[in-house]
């Protein structure tokens, strides 16, 4: 709780900190990051099931709110919550002959289905655009369209605060136990009366739905939408988000997708020696922080007491 | 009366037959003890009793009804718990957190409820919490209640996977070599324990190499060798018995 | 009056001149990295050339220009992100950049709200149809490109055509483009194939079009490595009628990676590929041979019409300033719109307030590979 | 049409064989170490940029790509050392994601000392088509499938016939009862990146004639190769091989009949419906769960 609380009041004490919509936006970008990754978190941290195929669900979100509001009229609010659920659905449909494969075998099926997902929006322009993109109707809320950093900045901190509370609520329930437990030892989990099966499947389709729901609002912030947040490239820097925060640590989560969606921000400064950068930077903190980024300090901290 | 009945259960590895043509039948309250040279069969025994593997032939009852259940967790919950030869504690976990887990099929929990963290939910919790609590004290560990499960020796974590296991309330726990690896006093430990399990009227399937621990606590003993069974019957009949004899010096490994 | 204190003066002058005068700001945001490098590596090695040549000039109103350019990697959504940091945060006095469809359009939105004047540098048509009051561009549209390409067709009396693209964005929208106006010219697609992105082969596309029955012509949109690929594949499976390339592979790259196979093909480009062979009397002759020889001279690499964009692109915003005699972002914004007869790269620009682009079909040559190298088809 | 179905199994043979020559990468290293390597498509890059660039100095071509080999191996056992080995222990994520940043790393560095353009090498026996059975093939693609194949020979031999790779066996079977028999696993894991790195860069020589290379070509090369091993099994050999012609061929066939917009899709769906009657891939392990 104290974790939560502390989180609430950097989304409420940062606007002090920020001098311009861009660094809302940076602000905004980090919360929408930091959703997705703490719904993942649950699946590759917790559950241990390692997905390479989330930017599938977050384009699903994205376009699919996309064009039901753009070319079919939908209110946005609904074209949200329906593309929310067609993520969700999704992942239920796939997830039950995907979740039987294990460690690496999983990674790359998941990584098939992201990339299906990607070729589908690519080749499909008649009502995604194509590769170009297309542009996305703004989210109005009880009639009032949603628009400015400001504002957006506070629906995001609250969606974020919000998504934090349920994930650590889930984590310390028994459905968390269970995640934490298929993932500490399968077949124990099963003899304690777990149905591993039913339980990797909730994860998945959960953090499937965050991904989506993140994804839809990213599209009505952004107002245009392109197929590069649905490409494997992108799943793999939400799995590097993770991991560089932490596994199965939801601030860690929160941190991880921080750093890295700030840091390119701030590499700018190396010009043409960013990618090094950027690399070396994940390669040594991978290798001297292996558990990630909050709980090598979590240690350090308590070591020092 | 039976709890648990097995008729002609046998169990093929790509042609190897781990387990063959086996009866045998668990009376309720005893302490069924399962021994045998290595390879004997001993552990494919309990994996089929817990459904982690299908067996190629044979049918199980479980107090006098046909056993349904095909996945492991199904076994769970018609009342079967077990403990692993080599651990297989949640080490992600604390050892508390461990014992809850295992209390899984006692708590009925439903997605939205678990997010949302309702009053209804925080008390079952609570409750929970106490019980693990007092399972970690019945096998000696409320002092480690609150570290991290890899934190613990390996002792402890022997004894916690029994008490993970007793959270469920099985009416039958098979137990995999709880003694391998222990120190004497620590053994000592052990069979305490499970005569404290049969005092409390839980039925005990022991699979253990350690013929002292066996002799001593148990009330019915199934020796098995190459996947059948060799002999059965009361401890002090089976000790004198000249094939088991025959099976534990003429063999390789003792 | 001594050499040394006329030194400290001209010194004092130079930095009050500067203290006075702060320097105008051209933002930027590229492609630098990502599948698209090829087309923001020679526009940001453009853009920083000839900021430092125009300083080194005197500047621009007497104003030094300071350039300020990101690197998008190709993502929509980092362009926009960099372009609200450049509108927010380096408050720049217009933006150049833009190197594919997908990121200028995802900043239209933003530069509109902002009244920015913001030069793309990206090649499809929506970007100016319709008109958006803050948005130019320099290259030829997609649209363009097919007209010229068909026009050629039909003069040498085809009428039957096949079309194979990749997946990128340029390549779908000109496929789009093409299929569109195929019909305006008489010409028939009659087989349409795709390929992906960092595809190795693409014999099997190719032998269905092969295939495909009273194919005349073979028309491929694309740029980077994929056509210089298809142009391989078709040379080995011997396809023996002619093959059109896109603008997307306008550079001497093109005919180095195709090697042989490249011979006869044509492709619509701006006349900075033959910028030498061009007649003294052509009037573009001196904006692309200097711009040629400036860029080869300085990074020892050929010279891509792309850089030529960023070239346009920089030069047409110089030029809107020093008609509006500042920087003011409205008054640029309107310099912009009334460019008459402006000769670039890419050829003679005239704006007007129904078309932000002001190139037309006069603009593009048709090239063919002869030799090793391009040739202006007569 | 048979000359058409001839084209399209040509060129899914090429296709293939490129992604096999990658694929043995990753089989190698995941073999010794259980490692991931996502930056074997970089080494893919390195081979090919190394030889444009040795080239481009006036070196002959035998002498540029055994130097560009040379170079790749040696990265690779810097990865090995300095990045790989001070994290052992580590979570196998973790260590995917120190391989990714090494493959950002890479890039980087490539685009810095050579440049971002596309090059190409010349043909090793030029380009004139050769005409197999109503379809055409390009010299440099029996190159390709012909290097590949003795490759499978050579690293067959290495692993059954040599001590460094009955060593690299012995630890990927078990790696406990290896070091009590005295291997050094550190060692194996020295070699099996160097190996396979040398592997990669001898795969981008082979294929720049074909495909071009550039600073970024790993990134769709790498995909595909760990497509490829997936596919066959990972850590498998010939499972390696046969993924990878498997999904050249499903690439070239779904490109030829079905769409060429969706054939990667339908590639990718394949796969998954491979991998859902056989977890283990097509040659992998079929690993039965020990309690």
């Amino acid at each position: 709780m104290r974790g939560l609380l502390a989180l609430a009041a950097v989304v409420l004490l940062a606007p002090l900190a920020l001098a311009n919509n861009y660094h809302y936006e940076i602000a905004i970008l980090v919360g929408l990051n930091a959703i997705v990754c703490v719904g993942l978190n649950l699946l590759i941290g917790y559950a241990g099931q390692v997905s390479l195929g989330h930017a599938g669900f977050f384009g699903i979100g994205a376009y699919g709110s996309a064009i039901l509001a753009a070319r079919y009229g939908w209110p946005p609010l609904a074209s949200l919550a329906a593309a929310t659920a067609a993520a969700a659905l999704l992942a239920w449909v796939v997830g039950r002959p995907i979740l039987r494969l294990r460690g690496h075998y999983l990674a790359m099926a998941t990584l098939g289905l992201g990339i299906i997902i990607s070729i589908v929006i690519t080749t499909e322009d008649r009502y995604t655009g194509g590769p170009d993109g297309m542009s996305v109707p703004p989210l109005a809320l009880a009639g009032f369209a949603l628009s400015g950093e400001r504002a957006w900045y506070w629906l995001v901190g609250a969606l974020l605060v919000a998504t934090v509370w349920l994930s650590l609520n889930l984590i310390d329930s028994p459905v968390g136990r269970a995640l934490r437990a298929l993932h500490g030892s399968e077949v124990a989990a099963e003899v304690a009366g777990i149905d591993s099966a039913r339980h990797k499947l909730l994860a998945f389709v959960l953090s499937a739905a965050i991904a989506g729901l993140a994804g839809a609002l990213t599209a009505h912030y952004a107002g245009f939408i392109t197929p590069g947040k649905a490409t494997f490239l992108h799943s793999i820097e939400l799995v590097v988000m993770v991991v560089f925060g932490g596994m199965a640590s939801t601030f860690g989560a929160v941190v991880g997708a921080a750093v890295l969606t700030a840091l390119p921000q701030l590499l700018t400064v190396f010009k043409e020696y960013e990618m090094v950068v950027f690399g070396g930077v994940m390669m040594l903190t991978m290798i001297f922080m292996p558990t990630g980024l909050v709980p090598t300090l979590a240690m350090l901290a308590r070591r020092r007491r | 009366m039976s709890l648990l009945r097995a008729e002609g259960l046998a169990k093929e590895f790509g042609g190897v037959r781990a387990v063959e043509g086996l009866d045998f039948e668990i009376r309720e309250g005893q302490v069924f003890s399962v021994i045998g040279p290595n390879g004997a069969g001993k552990t494919t025994l309990l994996n089929l009793l817990t459904g982690i593997y299908r067996p190629s032939a044979g049918r199980l009852w479980l107090a006098g009804r046909a056993l349904a259940a095909r996945a492991p967790h199904q076994f769970a919950a018609a009342g079967i718990g077990r403990t692993f030869q080599n651990l297989q504690i949640f080490f992600n976990m604390s050892a508390l957190e461990n014992v809850m887990a295992g209390r899984h099929l006692h708590e009925r929990c439903g997605l939205l409820a678990a997010l949302a963290r309702t009053p209804r939910l925080a008390r079952a919790e609570r409750d929970c919490r106490r019980l693990a609590r007092e399972l970690l004290e019945f096998v000696g560990l409320a002092a480690y209640a609150d570290a991290p499960a890899d934190s613990l020796p390996y002792g402890a974590l022997k004894r916690l996977e029994i008490a993970r296991a007793l959270a469920a309330e099985p009416r039958l726990l098979l137990l995999d070599e709880p003694a391998a690896g222990l120190n004497p006093s620590e053994i000592r430990g052990i069979d305490g324990l499970i005569q404290g399990l049969a005092k409390r009227g839980i039925t005990v399937v022991l699979v253990e190499h350690n013929m002292k621990l066996v002799m001593g606590v148990s009330d019915h003993v199934l020796v098995l060798d190459y996947g059948r069974k060799l002999a059965e019957g009361a401890p002090e009949a089976v000790r004198g018995d000249p094939r088991v004899i025959e099976a534990y010096l003429g063999g390789a490994e003792h | 009056m001594n050499l040394r204190t006329w030194f400290a003066a001209a010194l004092l002058a130079a930095t009050a001149a500067v203290q006075a005068q702060a320097p105008i700001r051209i933002g930027s945001f590229l492609s630098v990295t990502g599948p698209a490098a090829f087309l923001g590596d020679p526009e940001q090695k453009t853009l920083e050339l000839y900021v430092e040549r125009i300083n080194a000039a005197g500047g621009v109103l007497g104003r030094k220009l300071e350039l300020i350019a990101y690197d998008s990697g190709g993502d929509a959504e980092k362009a926009r992100t960099f372009a609200k940091r450049l509108i927010e945060q380096d408050r720049v006095d217009v933006i150049v950049g833009g190197s594919t469809t997908g990121e200028t359009m995802a900043v239209v939105p933003l530069v509109e709200a902002a009244g920015m004047p913001f030069i793309s540098l990206a090649g499809a048509v929506v970007i100016v149809e319709p008109v958006k009051k803050w948005v130019f561009k320099t290259p030829h549209t997609d649209r363009m490109a097919c007209d010229k390409i068909f026009v050629d067709m039909k003069a040498r009396g085809f009428s039957k055509a096949a079309l194979i693209s990749g997946s990128g964005g340029f390549d779908k929208s000109m496929r789009a483009q093409c299929l569109g106006v195929a019909k305006n010219h008489g010409i028939a697609i009659d087989a349409d194939e795709t390929y992906g992105a960092g595809d190795t082969d693409m014999t099997a596309q190719l032998t269905k079009i092969r295939n495909a029955p009273g194919v005349q012509a073979v028309l491929n949109a694309g740029f980077g490595q994929g056509p210089a690929i298809v142009t391989k594949n078709y040379k080995q499976l011997g396809i023996a009628q002619p093959l059109y390339q896109s603008h997307g592979v306008a550079s001497k790259q093109f005919i180095q990676l195709a090697g042989d196979a490249a011979e006869g093909v044509r492709l619509p480009a701006a006349a900075l590929l033959v910028a030498e062979t061009l007649p003294d009397s052509d009037p573009q002759k001196k904006v692309v041979v200097d711009y040629k020889r400036a860029y080869e001279a300085r990074f020892k690499q050929d010279v891509s019409t792309f850089g030529g964009h960023a070239y346009d692109g920089l030069m047409l915003a110089v030029e809107a300033m020093k008609k509006a005699g500042s920087a003011d972002k409205a008054r640029v914004r309107d310099a912009l719109e009334q460019i008459r007869g402006y000769m670039g790269t890419a050829g003679v620009v005239n704006m007007s307030a129904q078309d932000h682009m002001g190139l037309d079909l006069t603009a593009f040559r048709m090239l063919e590979v002869r030799k090793g190298d391009w040739a202006l088809v007569q | 049409m048979s000359g058409e179905l001839a084209q399209f199994l040509l060129s899914g043979l090429t296709v293939g064989s490129i992604y096999a020559l990658v694929a043995l990468g990753f089989a190698i290293i995941y073999n010794a170490s259980h490692v991931i390597n996502f930056a074997q498509g970089e080494f893919v890059m390195i081979g090919g940029m190394a030889t444009v660039s040795l080239l481009g100095a006036g070196l002959p071509l035998a002498l540029a790509a055994a130097l560009a080999v040379a170079l790749a191996a040696l990265i690779g056992l810097a990865l090995a050392r300095f990045a790989v080995q001070p994290a052992r222990g580590a979570s196998v994520v973790t260590l995917i994601i120190i391989t990714i940043g090494a493959a950002i790393l890479l890039r980087g560095l490539a685009a810095l000392v050579w440049d971002k353009r596309i090059h190409a090498l010349p043909a090793f026996s030029g380009d004139a088509p050769i005409a197999v059975a109503g379809a055409t093939l390009a010299p440099q693609s029996l190159w390709v499938i012909g290097v590949t194949a003795l490759i499978v020979c050579a690293l067959w031999a290495f692993f059954n016939r040599t001590l460094n790779g009955k060593a690299i066996l012995a630890v990927s079977h078990n790696r406990l009862a290896a070091q009590l028999m005295g291997i050094s696993v550190r060692r194996v894991l020295l070699v099996s990146f160097a190996l396979s790195a040398a592997l990669g860069a001898l795969a981008g020589i082979l294929v720049a004639p074909i495909t071009f290379t550039s600073w970024d070509v790993g990134v769709m090369l790498g995909l595909k190769g760990f497509a490829a091993a997936i596919l066959g099994g990972m850590g498998s050999g010939p499972g390696a091989v046969l993924g990878g012609l498997v999904l050249g061929l499903l690439e070239s066939l779904g490109a030829g009949y079905l769409s060429s917009a969706y054939k990667d899709a339908i590639a990718f769906i394949v796969m998954l419906a491979v991998l859902m009657l056989m977890p283990g891939g097509l040659l992998g392990a079929r690993a039965a769960e020990r309690v």
